[in-house]
């Protein structure tokens, strides 16, 4: 079953994500791969792209608390973009605006890496 | 779904391929009992959270128990109890934790209860180190006498 | 879903209000067993004419009694168990009903157990009058030693 | 909620019912009664139009079962048309072409009653 999808794409000089489907507990580790796999080859700027994104419950906000800490003390950093307004209220809910760039749209997510 | 209480119970094996077919259930009833979208969402996420606090903390992810989830409709609200045959936890100690101040360690984990308290209207914590776990969470249909309309609260 | 066999339990009321939230949880789990859609509809049909049964003659449309659905997985089929606290009937009287002379007389009713029988491989009907009746019903994901293709016969 | 609908349209001298969505025990006696209407106006030319139906069950053969002898009765007949692959499967294992025209074109199950 392909409930969860990650894909893949480059724009200047940072990574893109885009996530589709329904993020939770059991697909959660799928994403967790995609990023990994990033670092491991000393990618550090990423954008994770929301629009396709049905559903997520804290096990997708778990992986992103995994990687951040990382990211940043290697100069890098996570910011989330195009959101639908329920996934934002997820986000909003647990206080992760506080901590991530959440962006409308792709563009300004990717220049705020190059300001 | 006039004025009785309506009982619907769900028995499904505790692992995580299973949480989709359990937010279709829980998504569809609560559908049926007049729910806006808005609190659907919000009714089926903290049953989620609930069900993956089973398999990941009781069962530890070895899926070889069951998930019980019982589900009670009146005509002014929908509750829910997930109940589980595992380890148990101090519920104090867990409500006690300050969100902000986690988000601050940016730690991973702990983000499940604090949802659910967000999303429903009334939640009652219910396990012991050593003993099951009950996990019941209300949604009202009906507030201060009137049918809601939309989103009144958001926790 | 690998080996293991795998049961999901449901009990949910016996109104025909709920025949819509049966046949969604139904083909959802046939889908994740690996059923195509083909025999997810079979499955889900053979469902809802068990459950309708049960609420039309069980219970007579009173709505105040469980049905009680049983569904096993294991890597090769799906059994599912409608199990009712009802009247029961004559299993073999119904039985022996020739489907065409019984059309040739245009009468309503009738059609129910035997789209059972044709949409699933197996069928066991248990009932006598005055006893619950239990209707079992397996669908094969494997015919022969090998994983069916398409649509390998039609009942 | 409305998962099933059922709406009314005329052509030529014939009645023509569109059914929509989910046709099960629960849905039935809305199809039950938009027929009942028909015939209690002296209609006993009907078409049904098949084309929306997801999903029938034998309680919506046993609606059609119902009615199907008092409209001959009356020189009229109940034509089905535009049914789906799957629908149709179900009114071929219990032996309904036999009993009824089924056409493909609603244009044909029209056409059948001005012969
Ligand atoms: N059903 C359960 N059985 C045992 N322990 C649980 C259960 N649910 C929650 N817990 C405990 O409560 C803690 C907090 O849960 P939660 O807020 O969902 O965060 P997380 O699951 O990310 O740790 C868990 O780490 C666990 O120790
Ligand atoms: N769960 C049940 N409890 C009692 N009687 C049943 C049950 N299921 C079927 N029956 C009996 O079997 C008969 C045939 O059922 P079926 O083929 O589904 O046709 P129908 O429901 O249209 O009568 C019913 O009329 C009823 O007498």
């Amino acid at each position: 079953m392909d409930s969860f999808e990650v894909s893949r794409r480059q724009k200047n000089e940072v990574e893109i994500l885009e996530i589709k489907g329904y993020l939770d507990a059991h697909t959660a580790p799928s994403l967790e791969n995609a990023i990994q796999e990033l670092i491991d080859s000393d990618t550090y700027q990423i954008v994770i792209n929301f629009r396709d994104l049905a559903y997520i419950s804290s096990a997708g906000l778990g992986v992103l608390m995994g990687f951040i800490e990382n990211i940043r003390e290697h100069g890098g950093d996570i910011k989330l973009c195009e959101m639908n307004e329920k996934i934002y209220r997820v986000f909003d809910l647990l206080g992760f605006p506080k901590i991530y760039d959440i962006t409308e749209k792709e563009e300004d997510a990717v220049q705020k890496f190059n300001r | 779904m006039k004025n009785k209480k309506q009982t619907y119970h769900l028995k499904i094996p505790g692992k995580t391929e299973n949480l989709e077919l359990i937010r279709t259930f829980v998504s569809r009833l609560a559908q049926m009992s007049g729910f806006d979208e808005d609190d659907i969402y919000k009714i089926e996420l903290a049953v989620d959270e609930a069900c993956a606090n089973v398999i990941k903390h009781a069962y530890e992810g070895k899926g070889k128990k069951e998930i019980d989830l019982l589900l009670e409709i009146d005509y002014k609200k929908l509750t829910i109890i997930v109940t589980d045959e595992g380890v148990g936890f101090d519920v104090n100690n867990i409500l006690k934790r300050d969100m902000k101040e986690y988000l601050g360690q940016m730690k991973v984990g702990g983000l499940g209860i604090h949802l659910i308290m967000s999303l429903m209207d009334d939640v009652k914590l219910k396990s012991k180190p050593g003993e099951k776990t009950e996990v019941r969470m209300t949604k009202y249909l009906v507030k201060d006498g009137k049918i809601k309309s939309k989103q009144v609260d958001d926790g």
